[in-house]
């Protein structure tokens, strides 16, 4: 088969499915049709991508379309299928939940015909082999993700969203404008098997990185560049803010996999450090600022921060291997930084699906106005719940897995020889464990203030569950997610011909292990088995059970809360969503987010009420964002004045200019 | 024989019908006739595509301006097309009275006349006559809602225009001069295709300081910073359907004046290379459009400054030259020619629908007329070169290359476009959401033409059909 | 030869269940002792568990299937953590399942249950518990693996069998690094099984508690079974440490039936020997504020880190 | 003889610039008129003279339009208007005269330097008529940046335009010169007395730039 059937299929599908979309609104269960058609595409792209992943061979194709002289060049090798398969397996997910889901948005002609465009943008960039074609389907996707932000236009902050996503979008896209620049060349070869055999000097290789990684990163959400992503993703109808935080950050990932493995050849040895050091720190931040966050679906995206993070980790590291020669090593980094990229697309989706469903159901998505909703809710509870646990890398689930694997790489490392890594690569593995610690404890927060306790609001008392297929939706992605670490070793050779394409060296083959075992290396230096773990634990647990239920007690008696003998029947007693986070706040807050409480207390005697308020800064958004805005401003300020001049004074400027090349002529030719 | 008549009737027709229209009461009866004759001039042109006429004494065409004056008499019958429809809501609004409509149409005919006659010539004292032409007649419906401000724009562009009009008259003499000693006396040294072919032996000083008079005189009407302070006004001020052929065709006509002069300077081994000047006044006007376009408060002087911002893109473009930019900057002209004109067209359907031109006073779109908040927001993203458009496509193939010559260069280019990019959505997202403003008129207008300008312009950005791409190549490789 | 490793793994699972209660009771009455109180029966903690089980449990009204599914939960994971420390043979059959990485994270597993469990009912002291619960995991966490790490790049493996071996066998000798990862893995499993400084498990009421707050509401059963994972958890890491940074007399696979049983001896020795430096170390010192704790954990989260650290510079030499 | 027919050109061709520098100076509307008047003779005889040395009749019409249209015509009207509009007491200039005259004298010298780098003989017109025609259109500029006043701007345009025919009479077989003139002498019309002149009259009490300033922007 021909990449270009492939493209051409859904290209053609979503958009015929985008012209149909608005005419479609019109009837009832018309974008019900539409998401099911959607998702049967997504499903067929996927079964292509894995049809070429499993056939081991790389598809391309040029198409007369395109740049002049270079033309729309596809390439299906097995990166790209496995992140296509990443892609749509979360799309097709995102389009049955939507098939539910959508209904009951309020303007769906908004929604549908990006939908499908935006779907088409990511499958075309996982398929470009050129660097028009890339960056056409690249800066694409994020036009018509824009529009999706800002299908609820009516609310400021959505607006604002869409405002600070497009322009660093367009940032990013002018980041890696420059860098195919230096790797086209004057000539303007932008062919990916030309670029490839371009010799560059280690100079422009690295500045054409540095450009990369800005680009890349920017959409991945790599802190310094994050700022965009809470607010757009949580915007973002939740189906669509799902195929973001999971799905278009991994497109990230691959367009920085792409030129970094792939087309710039052999790594210098400080890439490695600089992608290392900033996963490390992306993830720190983006776990700290989730916990901080009330509003459910903006903790979500800060939490995709944090693990874009550890997926940056993962390749900083594979890089630092390959520089050094170390491709078993670099194998396994790599392996863990995709496995951790398919991972995320599965539990991120899954808990945007979950928080679209709380949405729908109570229409909040403030913590402060939820609770108890294990009770209203309890499927979209369980897979919430699930979903917690492995994104909290908990093992037997999967975000333990690549979470394991990454740190089984950092154990690799002592034998690099450059000095830098063997600072950054202890203090990343901190900084991972750290991030983990802090991810537990977002989604203790997330889940025990939002499912558990008592109700905080009336909304939140009459929720109800949600819908079958988004049931459907979230339950096929829990079950994926358990899948996935129980049997890791499946999916770990499903991305070895990734791997051997970015590293030269898959991970050893891992089928042939019993009991579905996961062995990076050797089984004397390490390694895990998610399914005897699930297993033992479902035994001792159950066993614990019937034991006690057959031969001890079985009774139960309900009684009010004891709460120490100080029982408070109001829901507001209970902790907030910012109480929870009060110790962590005080502990890293102080000093990373310049957090600071302030609290009024009446003197003895009166009755006013007492005010607490918990100011937080981001510094990233003042020392960073602030000044260059505050700048465009300023100058846009100063030019202002230069639209109310008087005629003579233009006719001074005209004058001057040519009083000015007169002179230059006069001196200088 | 039948390829110089069809020459003559790319000219002669909108003079023609300027005459008819000047006489003709019936104001329907005129607008329909003014669409005709666009058409005609159209067809023409294209049929000059086919058979080309051998360049004359006068006349000239050759692949550089074959390009532009389809363009060109393409976007004259979209817009008259457009200001058909709205020239009429002029009319039942009393902005204008019938008698200042029948001297509209002449004059649009005859600003048509003088375009086509400038890119035609192959006499740059015949080219510098119709640039005049082409000025005076815009300056005329600039100025023709008779308002303080549309007089004061008029006034304003007619009082620079005149003075670049000068300059550029010197410039013209002054390559005379340097022409005369070669070629001899008379026509042949005003004649493009007996300069470019002696340039070598030219006066290399005498055409240095001409074209420094060329660059400033036609920079002007390019509008070009400094020299850019008309146009604002003057789209901003003028009937929509004007803005629309200003920023669309007549900044176009003023480039390729300059690229003709450039050629010659090319042509000549010992004048500058005016490249460098081009690549500064280019960033110059990149730059400081961009940021002029945050405070703007007016809609149309918001896409004017937008204007001076692609020039300054097309003017750097052919300054780094090459194969990869001149093509570029090639593609950029026509890409914006056809998306600015597309964006005034949506801008006079709004203006109309909200009464204002008032940014503030806009807003709510996207809810109150969806399919012309669709169309706004997409000539938009053309235009702040988002794919698949084909402004995207130009822009990538500048930036890129650029950027392997000369990093600092395509720096201050990416700081531009991306200030420019911000500012304009920006605005666009404060007027497509939000709360709907009041005075939902349905637009009378049609959009017909809107979405032929963008379909053609999203085609250029997937696919440029192989004719155009070996044009757009040989006249690359021609600019050097 | 797997027919006596599965066994060898079995008895170690059953070792650990028995032996729990046994260590909390020996350390309290150690503890009481020092006091010179004569304190509970050295098998009161064995009565308490089985008084719990037998007693109705009372649910609060509003809490939910997670509230009752969680001590089992807590307790499969904790079981199965402790299983999988070597504590008199290291050849353990299923040590491959997980490695140390792994067995840090079925006890994260464990507190993540147990502080959801606290958030479960409602009440405001669930939450203190919880949150503070998940404070302090913020810093045991990664200074734990600062520690895995420290172990693993010594012994080249992450199995804590492999770890156990290397350390009886090869002549480690001693090492700054490993003094560092001993004195923060003491820190840390004091933090984490609620001990003073960090924590005082035997008070409820009080303002600054940690672990008892979250499961104020427990009762019957199921506090039984969160008491038992509590006492597995000390066991394990008493354990832990036994086996790391005193791995002298654990039978390899290797060894004859007579390893096994000097094995066997010298396990509870260890234990008694660690309950006792415990019992000490408690009542010699005084409960902390509650922010204070990151400054305690933090100093093992900076040890920890220092001994990676060193042995990722020694390497190259 | 060629010689004495060359000094005239030259003669005439400096004397334009001298005018030049004399309007510059002035400081009342109406005197400015009467040099803007001289300047315009001044130019018909240069161009006339050309004609006569070059051999080329058409050249005639253009020396004869610049003297009946701007040597007679355009300065009656301005001083109509000037008179009727009662602005013919004074000029308003941007900083004094000194320093403009000084700024002309400096663009001059410019003018000289930037011509004197031609190759000498590149063209039959001598390379100091070129000069002194670039310092005419210099110095016509330098009065529409320095006069605050439209009449004087209109004059200082005019000049300018007088040094473009000035250099078009003097490129030896230049065609269109004629058009040319009379292309500008139709813009200059309609500077002065077309729609434009009528308009600002109905609308504004005065011609006064800075009045049609003040509305400048108003709507951004």
């Amino acid at each position: 088969m021909n990449v270009a059937y492939h493209a051409g299929f859904i290209a053609g599908s979503f958009i015929l499915l985008a012209a149909i979309s608005v005419p479609l609104t019109r009837f009832r269960n018309g974008s019900s049709v539409l998401y099911a058609l959607a998702a049967v595409v997504s499903g067929l792209a996927m079964l292509s991508s894995m049809a070429a992943l499993s056939r081991g061979v790389s598809l391309q194709a040029v198409l007369p379309f395109g740049l002049p002289g270079t033309g729309m060049r596809l390439e299906l090798d097995a990166l790209s299928a496995v992140f296509s398969i990443i892609v749509n397996l979360a799309a097709i997910l995102a389009s049955i939940y939507a098939v539910g889901y959508g209904r009951f948005d309020p303007a769906p002609r908004r929604v549908l015909p990006f939908y499908c465009l935006f779907l088409l943008g990511m499958n075309l960039v996982l398929i470009a082999d050129d660097a028009f074609t890339f960056l056409l389907s690249w800066e694409f996707m994020s036009l018509s993700s824009w529009a999706l932000v800002v299908s609820r236009h009516e609310e400021k902050e959505n607006r604002d969203a869409g405002f600070l996503y497009l322009v660093m979008a367009s940032f990013g896209t002018l980041a890696l404008l420059f860098g195919f620049g230096i790797l086209a060349g004057e000539s303007g070869s932008y062919a990916f098997d030309l670029i490839r055999e371009r010799q560059l000097t280690p100079f422009a290789a690295s500045i054409a990185f540095l450009l990369v990684l800005i680009g890349t990163g920017s959409k991945a959400g790599l802190v310094p560049l994050h700022v965009w992503l809470p607010p757009a993703h949580a915007a973002a109808p939740s189906h669509v803010s799902a195929l973001m935080s999971g799905v278009m950050t991994k497109v990230a990932v691959y367009g920085f996999i792409r030129v970094a493995f792939d087309l710039l050849g052999s790594p210098a040895w400080w890439w490695g450090t600089l992608v290392l050091v900033l996963g490390g720190v992306t993830a720190l931040l983006g776990a700290l600022f989730a916990l901080m966050q009330d509003d459910l679906k903006k903790l979500l995206a800060y939490s995709s921060v944090e693990n874009i993070g550890i997926v940056f980790v993962g390749l900083g590291l594979a890089l630092a291997f390959e520089a050094n020669g170390m491709n078993a090593a670099a194998a396994i980094a790599a392996t863990a930084a995709i496995f951790h990229a398919f991972n995320h697309s599965l539990f991120k989706s899954l808990l945007f699906f979950g928080a679209g469903a709380v949405q729908h159901a109570t229409g909040t998505r403030d913590l402060g106005q939820l609770g108890a909703l294990i009770q209203k809710m309890p499927a979209t509870a369980v897979a919430f719940l699930i979903g917690s646990v492995a994104i909290s890398s908990l093992p037997p689930l999967n975000g333990f897995v690549s979470e394991w694997l990454t740190l089984q790489a950092i154990l690799l490392s002592p034998e690099l020889k450059d000095w830098g890594l063997k600072f950054a690569i202890p203090a990343t593995g901190a900084l991972l464990a750290l991030s983990a610690a802090l991810a537990g404890a977002v989604f203790v927060k997330a889940f025990g203030v939002g499912f558990l306790g008592r109700a905080r609001s009336h909304a939140a008392i009459e929720a109800h569950e949600t819908d079958r297929f988004s049931l459907a939706a979230m339950g096929a992605a829990a079950m994926l997610c358990v899948l996935a670490g129980i049997v890791p070793g499946l999916f770990v050779d499903g991305f070895a011909p990734a791997v051997a394409l970015m590293t030269g060296a898959p991970m050893p083959d891992q089928s042939r292990l019993p009991w579905f075992t996961l062995v990076p290396m050797d089984v004397n230096r390490g390694s895990y088995n998610g399914l005897l773990l699930l297993l033992f634990i479902l035994f001792t647990a159950y066993g614990a059970v019937i034991v006690i239920h057959q031969f001890v007690s079985n009774a139960i008696r309900r009684a009010p809360p004891w709460d120490c003998g100080y029982p408070d029947s109001r829901p507001q007693t209970q902790y907030t969503a910012s109480s929870f986070a009060q110790p962590i706040r005080r502990v890293y807050g102080t000093l990373l987010l310049r957090a600071r409480d302030f609290v009024t207390m009446p003197p003895p005697g009166h009755v006013r009420a007492a005010t607490f308020r918990v100011e937080m800064r981001d510094l990233i958004w003042e020392k960073l964002y602030l000044p260059v805005s505050g700048s465009v401003l300023y100058a846009a300020e100063k030019l202002h004045p230069l639209q109310f001049q008087t005629i003579r004074r233009y006719l001074s400027l005209v004058f001057g200019l040519l009083v000015f090349l007169l002179t230059v002529l006069a001196i200088w030719l | 024989m039948r390829a110089s008549l069809l020459l003559y009737a790319t000219m002669l027709m909108p003079l023609a019908a300027a005459a008819l229209l000047a006489a003709l009461p019936a104001y329907r009866l005129s607008s329909l006739l003014n669409v005709f004759a666009a058409l005609m001039t159209f067809a023409a042109s294209c049929a000059l595509l086919f058979e080309r006429p051998a360049a004359g004494v006068y006349f000239l065409v050759d692949d550089l301006n074959a390009v532009f004056i389809v363009l060109t008499t393409f976007i004259g019958f979209t817009t008259s097309i457009f200001s058909a429809s709205y020239i009429a809501h002029e009319l039942e609004t009393g902005k204008l009275t019938p008698l200042y409509l029948r001297f509209y149409h002449a004059m649009y005919q005859l600003l048509m006349f003088a375009m086509n006659l400038a890119l035609l010539a192959n006499n740059i004292g015949l080219m510098w006559v119709a640039v005049e032409l082409a000025t005076l007649t815009t300056v005329m419906m600039v100025g023709i809602y008779r308002t303080h401000e549309s007089l004061e724009a008029a006034w304003k562009y007619f009082i620079l225009g005149s003075v670049g009009i000068g300059l550029a008259l010197f410039g013209t003499i002054l390559v005379y001069l340097a022409a005369q000693p070669a070629v001899g006396e008379g026509l042949p040294a005003m004649t493009w295709t007996v300069l470019i072919a002696n340039a070598a032996k030219f006066d290399a000083p005498l055409l240095n300081i001409a074209f420094v008079f060329l660059l400033l005189g036609y920079g002007t009407k390019a509008g070009l910073a400094p020299l850019h302070a008309w146009l604002p006004d003057a789209h901003s001020e003028g009937p929509t359907p004007i803005s629309a052929v200003l920023s669309g065709l007549l900044l176009n006509v003023a480039i390729y004046a300059l690229l003709r002069f450039k050629l010659l300077m090319a042509g000549n081994g010992e004048a500058f290379t005016p490249g460098p000047l081009m690549i500064t006044l280019g960033l110059l006007s990149l730059l400081f459009a961009a940021f002029m376009l945050y405070p703007r408060r007016d809609i149309k002087r918001l896409f004017a400054y937008s204007s001076i911002e692609h020039i300054g893109i097309i003017a750097f473009a052919f300054g780094i030259g090459g194969a990869v930019a001149n093509f570029a900057g090639l593609l950029h002209m026509t890409m914006h020619s056809l998306t600015k004109s597309a964006i005034f067209f949506t801008v006079g359907h709004i203006v109309q629908a909200k009464g204002t031109q008032r940014i503030s006073g806009i807003s709510g779109l996207a809810s109150s007329h969806p399919m012309l908040a669709f169309a706004f927001a997409l000539c938009v993203f053309a235009i702040a070169g988002l794919p698949p458009f084909g402004i995207f496509t130009s822009e990538f193939m500048l930036v890129t290359s650029t950027f392997a010559k000369n990093p600092w260069l395509a720096g201050l280019l990416g700081l531009g476009l991306i200030a420019g990019f911000g500012a304009l959505l920006l605005k666009l997202q404060a007027m497509l959401f939000g709360e709907a403003s009041k005075g939902s008129k349905e637009p009378t207008a049609t959009l017909i033409p809107i979405f032929i300008h963008l379909a053609i312009v999203l085609m250029a950005g997937l696919y440029l059909p192989p004719p155009v791409v070996a044009w757009f190549q040989s006249v690359a490789r021609m600019l050097g | 030869m797997a027919l006596t490793a599965l066994t060898i793994q079995f008895l170690q699972m059953l070792l650990v269940l028995a032996l729990a209660p046994l260590l909390t009771g020996f350390v309290r009455m150690v503890k009481a002792r020092l006091l010179r109180r004569k304190g509970p029966p050295l098998l009161q903690p064995y009565q308490d568990l089985l008084r719990l089980l037998g007693k109705h449990a009372v649910v609060a009204e509003n809490a939910s299937w997670l509230f009752r599914v969680a001590p089992y939960l807590i307790f499969g994971a904790t079981w199965v953590a402790a299983a999988l420390v070597p504590t008199f043979a290291s050849g353990l059959i299923f040590s491959w399942s997980a490695d140390l990485i792994g067995i840090i994270g079925l006890l994260a597993t464990a507190r993540f249950f147990l502080a959801l469990a606290g958030m479960d009912v409602g009440t405001s002291f669930g939450g203190i518990g919880s949150s503070r619960e998940m404070m302090i995991a913020t810093l045991a966490e990664p200074a734990m693996l600062m520690i895995v790490f420290t172990l693993a790049l010594i012994a080249g493996s992450t199995q804590l069998s492999v770890i156990a071996q290397v350390f009886a066998m090869d002549g480690v000798g001693l090492r700054v690094s490993l003094g560092l990862a001993l004195v923060a893995l003491i820190l840390i499993a004091l933090a984490e099984n609620a001990r003073i400084p960090v924590d005082n498990p035997a008070t409820h009421l009080e303002l600054t508690m940690v672990h008892e707050a979250m499961v104020l509401e427990y009762s019957g059963r199921h506090l039984a079974m969160i008491d038992l994972a509590a006492m597995l958890k000390l066991l394990l890491y008493v354990s832990l440490i036994g086996c790391v940074f005193v791995p002298w007399g654990i039978a390899s696979p290797t060894s004859g039936p007579l390893g096994y049983i000097l094995g066997l001896l010298l396990y509870p020795l260890k234990l008694v020997i660690g309950g006792v430096l415990l019992a000490l170390f408690e009542t010699s010192i005084a409960k902390m504020r509650v922010f204070r704790v990151p400054q305690f954990l933090g100093i093992a989260l900076m040890l920890g880190f220092l001994g990676t650290l060193l042995l990722f510079v020694s390497r190259s030499f | 003889m060629r010689g004495i027919v060359f000094d005239i050109a030259h003669l005439l061709a400096g004397s334009l610039v001298l005018v030049s520098l004399i309007q510059l100076y002035q400081d009342r509307l109406t005197s400015l008129l009467r040099v803007f008047a001289i300047h315009a003779i001044v130019l018909a005889l240069s161009v006339g003279w050309q004609a006569y040395i070059q051999g080329a009749p058409h050249l005639f019409a253009t020396a004869l339009l610049a003297l009946g249209f701007k040597g007679i015509a355009i300065p009656l009207v301005l001083h109509r208007i000037v008179l009727r509009l009662g602005i013919h007491r004074e000029i308003e200039t941007v900083g004094g005269i000194g320093i403009t005259m000084l700024a002309a004298v400096a663009l001059i010298a410019l003018s000289m330097v930037v011509i004197f780098k031609v190759t000498p003989g590149a063209s039959t017109l001598a390379r100091e008529d070129l000069a002194f025609a670039l310092a005419v259109i210099l110095i016509g500029l330098l009065m529409m940046v320095t006069r605050r006043n439209a009449v004087s701007q209109v004059v200082g345009f005019m000049s300018l335009e007088n040094g473009l025919i000035l250099a078009a009479a003097g490129a030896k077989g230049m065609p269109l010169v004629v058009e040319i003139s009379v292309a500008f002498s139709i813009l200059i019309a309609f500077i002065v007395i077309g729609i434009f002149l009528f308009r600002i009259r109905e609308r504004f009490d005065s011609v006064d730039v800075s009045t049609l300033d003040r509305f400048r922007g108003g709507r951004q």
